[in-house]
């Protein structure tokens, strides 16, 4: 049977029709690949206008169109308006073919003469593939209405609650022994200056007592297998040495357990903790989780002074770590940032330096619920400083480090300088590369800094030292920085300086993003499906990122996107089931041989061995369509929807101009 | 209206050569000097153990390059003032090769002879030619020549230290040469017609 | 033949993930490259049959540049390992038939990376030009996408492109 | 045994003739061989570069091509001196970075019957050989006369651990390796924050009043520090603070009196060497003095240490080590 092929070449406005002569192509397309079927080729302004797509529907239905070829913008922009549009003329969606000549012309080519001849190519590879298309039917998968949040951080949280308000189960996981994240050890949130926990407590509380959240802290995703709607997610839930059923928070065993252990986590390394804890007074759940590393008895054999005085018998030594399995449509990552390590930047002496502080040991250090109550003092544990420096930048927008930009960082230090003024009523400098304070109501918080009479240099510092040049100068940490708005060399003694350190990904952001099956930038951030348009969902259907994983943002931006993540997965559960692309592989029981060479290279388990008829089978549920098993069978046993072999012969000789040779 | 006067034409043309003297200063450089990149923040101005003496923070020299300004930089002293501490180099967190940048604006300086001071010049000088003759450095000709030239006033106080070099033996009367001196010198020839035609 | 006159067609593979999003990138992002290379997208590297190659090269392709996510960043875990292994024996093939193994390149390219995807085709380009044409099942006639002027192969309509190589 | 190329560096046979002595007399006890690089030529110091790039590269890199004809055994070559050192692994990785350069220089070489393709040798530092490839137990294991009782403050200068092209340093800005060296061979090591400050390098011949600053910020804080001598690795180092001390006290008025020995110079004696055969006695500042503090010439008077004060303070972050840093850049 010939085909009745219609060619739509679309202008873009100027962006196409700028750099190729669309009239050209289109009478081209009409007049050389007659043969092969085109009835009709036309060019328009818009093709992927509601007027554009009105035009390929009428063609189809009244000039009788087989197969849709549309040169226009690149498949991942529009293939699904195109297809949808053929759908809705009564065609088969798989029997349209998007050959881009903008993204892949147009856009990177600047002569038009050259501009034109490529996308004739393009458009009779194109052409020649759309024969060989077969009509497909999309797969229909029920969703799975339970979800997975990971990462119990601000972000996190907003997102299980959304879910979980609206009637459906959330299955929120913790690495930590208590969910809050980054947010509970602030003091103040900028610019409005309310107290953190404050705003936050309430939000943990009730999602720790929610009814459809099960909250799973001091444990670890281990592993996710399957697809959108249906997730099978392994949890591995660490061993708290403490039975949550019988416990009740009283917290006894921390009072009497002997050993101190330095906090590096929450305290961020300035106060101390107890072997058996949980990490702060507002902990949700209030139960706490033995560290193993640090108990005398896992290190000795002997003390149990916690299990002695338990009033409750809640403490068990026995017991192990868990694994459970959940059943999951959606998933939801809100992992979160790691702190620039400060040290790394050694000219500016954290580490080496007793009164060079992180913005983590500072927040702690200004937190009433902190190891100093609140007291902004020196390392000496005591000594109010007269005048501070902070230092902007460190970690950030530096090639030595982390090139981009970690966005809290400006807010922060000024947050921090209006702290110290306030608590202190020391002499506070900031210095900036350049400030940054856009979004409502930061540039204000800006101008009040200014008003409190905070200080501020242009330039980034050069080192701080405590070498003193100057009687004026010994005994201080001496800032040394150009001012470059006055092009002079300063040496500013102060008696304490705060880094305000970056955001970077999590150390382990590639392992986790590979087993969710998601990828990260350059950087280590998680990629978003698109960067302005999609920016929670993923290239991974089902799986959604929120908060810093996927780039370095504050509070507000956290929340909004946790609640963004949550609309998307709701509507999901409400679509009940899933629509998925059909391009899988599958085996032709004749030809297979069952030599069982594609078995091991399918990464999804999807390919079995069939013992009883000898040969393979292929479970399109578990298939990803990569086409790996079809490139590889020696007997051509294996075929893959919409990448056939045929498909692709084709477009390669319509690409070549192979087509053009009529016999 | 104001009337298009010929400073702003001539301004107008300087305009036109910002990029190409920027583009210069990069080409002459060893290495890939990055100098587009710098986003003028100061590092390297803060950095410096010389900044006080200097005309012109490195940084500003950069903002300069890129305005076009070739005069002024090229009669600034901050090149001569170098001291090739790198501490700039290792800080800059945008990879800019500052201190070849500083080896490079010296070279223009000296074609064009627009340095205030030859003090710096011409030290450089004299210890190249005494490379160039006999291959190695050679302090006690190199030391003499030049405080004669340009500090005579305080050789006298420079004298005990030179002395005391001298008698301990730390400072050769007579000067080394290498071996294959005319191997050296037609070395130095090519790699002077090359840079002539590059 | 004079190699700088000569435009080399080649065809081009990528992945549905990471090497056609880069090429999209590179478009969005209005980076200039050479023009030879016209894409096939298939899902993943590990789709490419080495057969693609060898029909692209007798069909006129004068080379052909497999594309991928970066190692360890497949979208379908592992597979692009298994593109580089053909990739490699594939190579040894073709010294076998007699054609230059360097026709053929495997460059990884994430989506992120728009610039690498433009510099590296037109990096590519430059190869296969200082190679010459392959005339490997080619007619007399050339199939050069931009220079081809030959009445029934010609993409150009208005004649003012380049002499048409020997 | 271990062999390397050397490349002495002008300085060595004049004005750091001391550097060489005491070089020469603990080889034999590290079993160290080092080949002289036949017909080696000045390295430019930082005066070529600044006149013309391509005859300065050409000059240094003459000096590279020369010790690939010595090659046997090893590639490696070593330089005591820090500009000398510097100047070669700069020329090295230029020559990589920028193609044409390398082409260049090639090309100038050509006309002397020489070549160097860049890469083809390893360009380190005499210290680096010592920790790295000696190592420090090996070190220690030769003291003899452990340097107890002497304060000294490590003073790396500025080219050695900057700009670092092949990351072999511990830290850009506060280096480790010289403080471990000296801590092995039980010197009294003061932490110094001025260890990588530059010592005002040219500036003693061209701008005497900026170097002079220098200088005294560097022997200021070390007497600040009650050091009895710095130690340092290069020759520029030690020549513009022990030479130009007296004239720096002049201009500012002071009466520092800071030795400056070279770091092998403390080896040789803590390896049991005679100072005489160290080239002890050739700088003009004297180490008499401080050298007195040393067991064998005058009883070693021990401060007892301070009875340490229970910290009551805030704990401090761990500080940041080579590892860590190596970790994480192979992510």
């Amino acid at each position: 049977m010939t085909e009745r092929i219609g060619v739509y070449v679309c202008h873009c406005g100027t962006n196409i029709a700028g750099t190729v002569d669309v009239v050209d192509v289109a009478n081209w397309a009409a007049e050389k690949l007659k043969h092969q079927g085109v009835v009709i080729a036309r060019e328009y302004k818009f093709m992927c206008s509601s007027l554009g797509q009105e035009l390929i529907e009428k063609d189809i239905k009244e000039l009788g169109l087989t197969r849709v070829v549309v040169a226009a913008c690149s498949p991942h922009l529009h293939e699904k308006t195109f297809r949808t549009a053929a759908k809705n003329a009564g065609l088969n969606p798989y029997l349209v073919e998007l050959a881009s000549i903008r993204e892949q012309v147009s856009w990177v080519h600047s002569n038009k003469t050259i501009g034109t001849a490529k996308s004739k190519a393009v458009v009779s590879g194109a052409v020649s593939r759309v024969i060989e298309n077969a009509a497909l039917e999309e797969i229909k998968v029920p969703i799975n209405p339970n979800t997975l949040v990971v990462g119990g951080g601000i972000a996190g949280i907003q997102s299980a609650l959304e879910i979980a308000n609206a009637g459906f189960h959330v299955y929120l996981v913790e690495r930590e022994p208590s969910i809050g994240g980054h947010m509970s050890q602030f003091d103040k949130t900028f610019p409005t200056l309310d107290c953190s926990a404050c705003i936050l407590t309430p939000r943990m509380v009730e999602a720790g007592t929610h009814p459809n959240i099960t909250l799973l802290t001091w444990s670890e995703v281990t592993n996710v297998a399957g697809y959108v709607g249906n997730f099978h997610v392994t949890i591995k839930k660490k061993a708290r040495f403490v039975n949550e059923e019988l416990c009740t928070g009283c917290g006894i065993c921390q009072e009497k357990c002997p050993k101190k252990v330095i906090d590096d986590v929450y305290e961020a390394g300035l106060g101390y903790r107890k072997a058996v804890y949980t990490p702060f007074a507002q902990a949700v759940p209030n139960f706490p989780v033995m560290d193993k590393e640090n108990c005398t008895y896992f290190i000795k054999g002997t003390c149990k002074a916690c299990e002695k005085f338990c009033p409750t018998n809640a403490i068990d030594f026995t017991q192990q770590d868990q694994l459970i399995n959940v059943d999951v449509g959606n998933i939801i990552l809100a992992t979160g940032y790691d702190l620039f390590d400060a040290r790394r930047v050694s000219s500016y002496g954290y580490g080496r330096l007793p009164n060079v502080f992180t913005s983590i040991e500072f927040e702690r250090l200004s937190n009433a619920a902190g190891p100093t109550s609140g007291n902004i003092v020196l390392r000496d544990g005591k000594t109010t400083p007269k005048s501070v420096g902070i230092i902007h930048c460190v970690g950030s927008r530096d090639k030595n480090f982390n090139n981009y930009c970690s966005v809290i960082c400006c807010m922060q230090g000024l947050k921090f300088a209006h702290l110290v003024h306030e608590r202190t009523g020391a002499t506070v400098y900031n210095f900036y590369i350049d400030m940054r304070t856009a979004y409502k109501a930061y540039d204000e918080f800006y101008q009040r800094v200014l008003e409190e009479g905070t200080l501020f240099v242009r330039g980034k510092v050069a080192e701080v030292t405590k070498a003193a040049r100057k009687e004026s100068e010994k005994g201080k940490l001496i800032i040394q920085v150009e001012d470059t708005l006055a092009g002079k060399q300063r040496r500013i003694p102060v008696d304490m300086v705060i880094l305000s350190s970056g955001l970077q990904p999590r150390a382990d952001s590639k392992e986790v993003g590979k087993m969710f099956g998601i990828s990260c930038s350059m950087d280590g951030w998680f990629t978003e499906r698109h960067p302005k348009l999609d920016p929670v969902a993923t290239m991974t259907e089902g799986v959604f990122i929120v908060g810093c994983a996927q780039g370095p943002k504050d509070i507000p931006s956290s929340v909004a996107q946790g609640a963004a993540a949550a609309a998307r997965v709701l509507d999901k559960i409400l679509q009940k089931e899933v629509m998925l692309e059909p391009i899988k592989a599958s085996i032709n029981k004749e030809t297979c041989s069952g030599c069982r060479i594609c078995n091991g290279l399918c990464p999804f388990n999807a390919i079995a061995y069939i013992e009883d008829d000898k040969i393979s089978d292929i479970n399109p549920a578990l298939c990803q369509g990569c086409g790996t098993c079809v490139a590889a069978c020696p007997a051509g046993a294996i075929s893959g929807t919409g990448f056939s072999d045929a498909q692709i012969m084709a477009q390669i000789d319509g690409l070549l101009l192979r087509n053009l040779i009529t016999a | 209206m104001p009337q298009m006067t010929d400073e702003r034409v001539r301004a107008g043309m300087n305009r036109e050569e910002d990029l190409s003297l920027l583009h210069e200063v990069s080409m002459k450089t060893a290495g890939v000097s990055h100098l587009e990149m710098c986003i003028q923040c100061g590092t390297c101005g803060g950095s410096c153990p010389v900044a006080e003496d200097m005309d012109h923070t490195p940084r500003m020299l950069f903002a300069m390059l890129r305005a076009g300004i070739r005069e002024e930089v090229l009669r600034s002293n901050t090149p001569w003032l170098c001291v090739s501490c790198y501490h700039c180099v290792v800080r800059c967190p945008q990879e800019v090769h500052i201190a070849d940048v500083m080896y490079t604006l010296k070279g223009m300086a000296i074609h064009a002879k627009l340095y205030t001071d030859s003090t710096a010049p011409h030290f450089s000088q004299t210890f190249v030619g005494m490379v160039e003759t006999f291959g190695r450095g050679y302090e006690l000709g190199l030391a003499t020549r030049h405080y004669l030239r340009h500090f005579p006033l305080r050789l006298p106080g420079m004298m005990p230290m030179g002395f005391g070099m001298i008698t301990k033996g730390r400072m050769a009367i007579i000067p080394k040469k290498i071996k294959h001196i005319d191997q050296l010198t037609k070395i130095l020839n090519r790699a002077k017609q090359l840079e002539l035609t590059s | 033949m004079d190699n700088d006159h000569f435009e080399p067609t080649i065809i081009g593979f990528t992945c549905n993930w990471c090497s056609y999003r880069a090429s999209d990138l590179a478009g969005t992002a209005r980076m200039k490259y050479a023009p030879n290379v016209r894409l096939i997208r298939l899902m993943c590297s590990g789709r490419l049959d080495p057969t693609f190659v060898l029909r692209a090269l007798s069909a006129g392709a004068d080379g052909v540049m497999i594309t991928g996510c970066h190692p360890g960043e497949c979208h379908y875990i592992e597979q692009n390992y298994k593109a580089l292994r053909r990739y490699l024996l594939l190579k040894r093939v073709l010294s076998g038939l007699g054609i230059e193994p360097e026709r053929v390149k495997l460059v990884w390219a994430s989506a992120a990376e728009g610039a690498r995807f433009a510099s590296e085709t037109t990096l590519f380009v430059e190869e296969v030009r200082k190679l010459g044409p392959l005339n490997w099942g080619k007619d007399s006639d050339q199939l050069s996408v931009i220079s081809d002027q030959s009445d029934n192969w010609s993409l150009i309509t208005d004649n003012s492109s380049e002499e048409v190589p020997a | 045994m271990n062999k390397y190329l050397l490349y002495p560096g002008c300085s060595m046979d004049s004005s750091a003739k001391a550097y060489m002595e005491s070089l020469n007399s603990i080889v034999e006890p590290l079993d160290l061989h080092l080949e002289e690089i036949e017909d080696w030529n000045c390295c430019g110091a930082t005066e070529y570069l600044g006149i013309n790039l391509i005859p300065a590269y050409s000059l240094i890199a003459r000096n590279l091509a020369l010790a690939t004809k010595q090659m046997n055994g090893t590639r490696t070559v070593v330089a005591p001196c820090s500009a000398c050192y510097l100047n070669l692994a700069k020329a090295d990785y230029y020559m990589q970075e920028r193609p044409t350069l390398g082409a260049k220089v090639n090309e100038a070489l050509a006309a002397g019957g020489l070549e160097y393709k860049a890469g083809t040798l390893d360009v380190r530092h005499l210290i680096d050989i010592l920790v790295y490839d000696v190592g420090l137990e090996a070190i220690r294991s030769k003291v003899v006369r452990p340097l107890s009782g002497l304060k000294v403050v490590p003073y790396m200068g500025c080219m050695l651990p900057r700009p670092d092209y092949q990351h072999r340093w511990s830290d850009h800005e506060h280096p480790t390796e010289l403080d471990d060296l000296l801590r092995a061979l039980g010197a009294d090591v003061i932490d110094y924050p001025l260890t990588t400050e530059c010592c005002g390098g040219h500036m003693t011949q061209i701008g005497p009043e900026s170097a002079f600053e220098l200088i005294r910020r560097l022997i200021s804080d070390a007497s600040e520090r009650s050091a009895h001598m710095m130690v340092t690795v290069c020759p520029m180092c030690q020549m513009n603070i022990d030479a130009y001390q007296n004239e720096t006290n002049h201009f500012f008025g002071t009466n520092y009196h800071m030795p400056v020995l070279f770091f092998t110079q403390l080896m040789g004696l803590a390896f049991g060497k005679e100072p005489g055969k160290l080239g002890i006695g050739l700088e003009l500042v004297s180490s008499r003095n401080a050298l007195a503090n040393l067991g064998i010439e005058v009883p070693v008077t021990q401060e007892p240490a301070a009875p340490r004060k229970k910290d009551e303070g805030l704990p401090m972050p761990r500080r940041w080590t080579k590892h860590e840093g190596r970790k994480e850049e192979m992510k």
